[in-house]
């Protein structure tokens, strides 16, 4: 089983290196654009919800990272210690047949990883939020 | 990371050409400079995404802000250029619907041009 | 227009180079963007502006903000690559004498890590 | 004597028409990067001035901009019809000296167009206010 993990802290500054790191993976793994192109998505969406919402202004929160690949499936498991908050069930769902006028801005971060995983789940682990997503090879 | 914002004038309408990643910092940068220009008279304008691997949700949400304030009699917001992960971003958001989209710049801007 | 930002992290430097004209619109864009890189966390930061060939009051006003913010202990913000006619509008409103300045990126990277 | 005119309106949208008449002029009479370059800054301070401050949220104003070629010397005239005032008087002088911490932000439009010309002078005239900046050749 193949993984790499990497830490960051809570500022938006450290996007650009996750961003490098699942480059890095997704090049020795040899995947697909379109499994690199989602692992990039979900790993943004969960880490800039924990850098905006969970720590809010703290830049010294603690973010980790793992990706791990099986034969036919890969995942990324997303840690952070900010407080308690289950985004597969507290993030509201938007209305994505809403027209131009009545569409509210925002909130398609959560729905967008729930759309482009086969399986993502939350837990919570004494003081950390666990996201799990799971994608097809 | 490389953002490049192209702009050019068709007659009436401005056609802004985006290359890069539109993550949670430059779609922030494209909001303001998609901003300015509304703010300064622009109102029918062109985005073509043909240069752009990666959106997320941050992209989605400039996108829908442009077209909320490009919504109206005389204004027009046309998208061209999805490739196959952004448009399956925008599929899964119902953008594909509720927005005026096109496969070329010469399509869209004559879209926004009537 | 063209207006390109180009972001390479140098260690705990993050270069911004910016290509095209520094004019009202893109100004206050780039005045977006490295305003979010700040906020973001990025306290040393170079902007090189060897592909620039063009700037007015509102590029000068951006340059200013950025110093402004980067003002302090463990901050740095150092600028390059002035070409000849945006180095006179530096020259002439003070600029040259307040600002941190090299000709090249490597010179400005090692100055704005020190 | 060799010139050309432009009008446009009181919005920004403008400006990229103006730029491109001014290139082209420039082309035409293979002027210098640097007078080009001045051409551009003086144009823009002048329109921006007027669009933003003078006629502010008015987008139907008038803007005029005449290019004029003389053997040794070009000249830029500016006009609007915007309210009554002369940038060379009126606006304050910057303190190009002041520290990073102590300088104020903005107010080096008007400051620019003054180091950038040989001469800038403002008339009232009627309705409208003109202004004329002269570069040497
Ligand atoms: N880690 C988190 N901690 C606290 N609140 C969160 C967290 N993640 C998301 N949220 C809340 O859930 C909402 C929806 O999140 P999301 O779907 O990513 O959309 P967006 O962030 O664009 O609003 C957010 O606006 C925020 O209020
Ligand atoms: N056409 C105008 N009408 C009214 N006020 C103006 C006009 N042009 C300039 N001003 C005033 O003069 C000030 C200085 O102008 P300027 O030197 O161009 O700097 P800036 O526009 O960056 O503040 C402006 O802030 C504005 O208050």
């Amino acid at each position: 089983m193949d993984f790499a993990e990497i830490e960051a802290r809570s500022t938006i500054e450290e996007i650009d290196r996750i961003v490098a790191f699942i480059d890095a993976w997704c090049e020795a793994q040899a995947l697909s654009d379109e499994l690199r192109f989602k692992l990039h998505l979900v790993a943004e969406e969960f880490s800039m919800n924990a850098i905006m919402h969970g720590y809010r202004d703290r830049e010294d929160g603690w973010i980790h990272i793992r990706l791990v690949a099986k034969p036919d499936a890969l995942s990324l498991i997303f840690q952070d210690e900010a407080p308690l908050f289950d985004p597969l069930v507290e993030a509201a769902t938007p209305d994505v047949t809403a027209s131009v006028e009545e569409r509210q801005v925002g909130g398609l971060g959560v729905h967008l990883v729930k759309e482009m995983t086969r399986f993502v789940g939350y837990r919570r682990d004494g003081q950390r939020n666990v996201l799990t997503a799971d994608f097809d090879r | 990371m490389t953002l490049t914002i192209n702009e050019e004038n068709r007659d009436t309408v401005l056609v802004v050409s985006v290359s890069g990643r539109l993550d949670g910092v430059t779609s922030k940068t494209l909001d303001t400079h998609i901003g300015a220009r509304i703010a300064g008279g622009s109102d029918r304008i062109v985005l073509n995404l043909s240069g752009v691997d990666y959106i997320s949700s941050f992209g989605l949400r400039l996108v829908l802000v442009a077209a909320k304030k490009l919504n109206g009699p005389g204004r027009r917001f046309v998208v061209c250029g999805l490739k196959d992960n952004v448009r399956q971003v925008f599929s899964v958001s119902g953008f594909l619907s509720i927005l005026t989209l096109t496969d070329t710049v010469d399509e869209a801007a004559s879209a926004a041009s009537s």
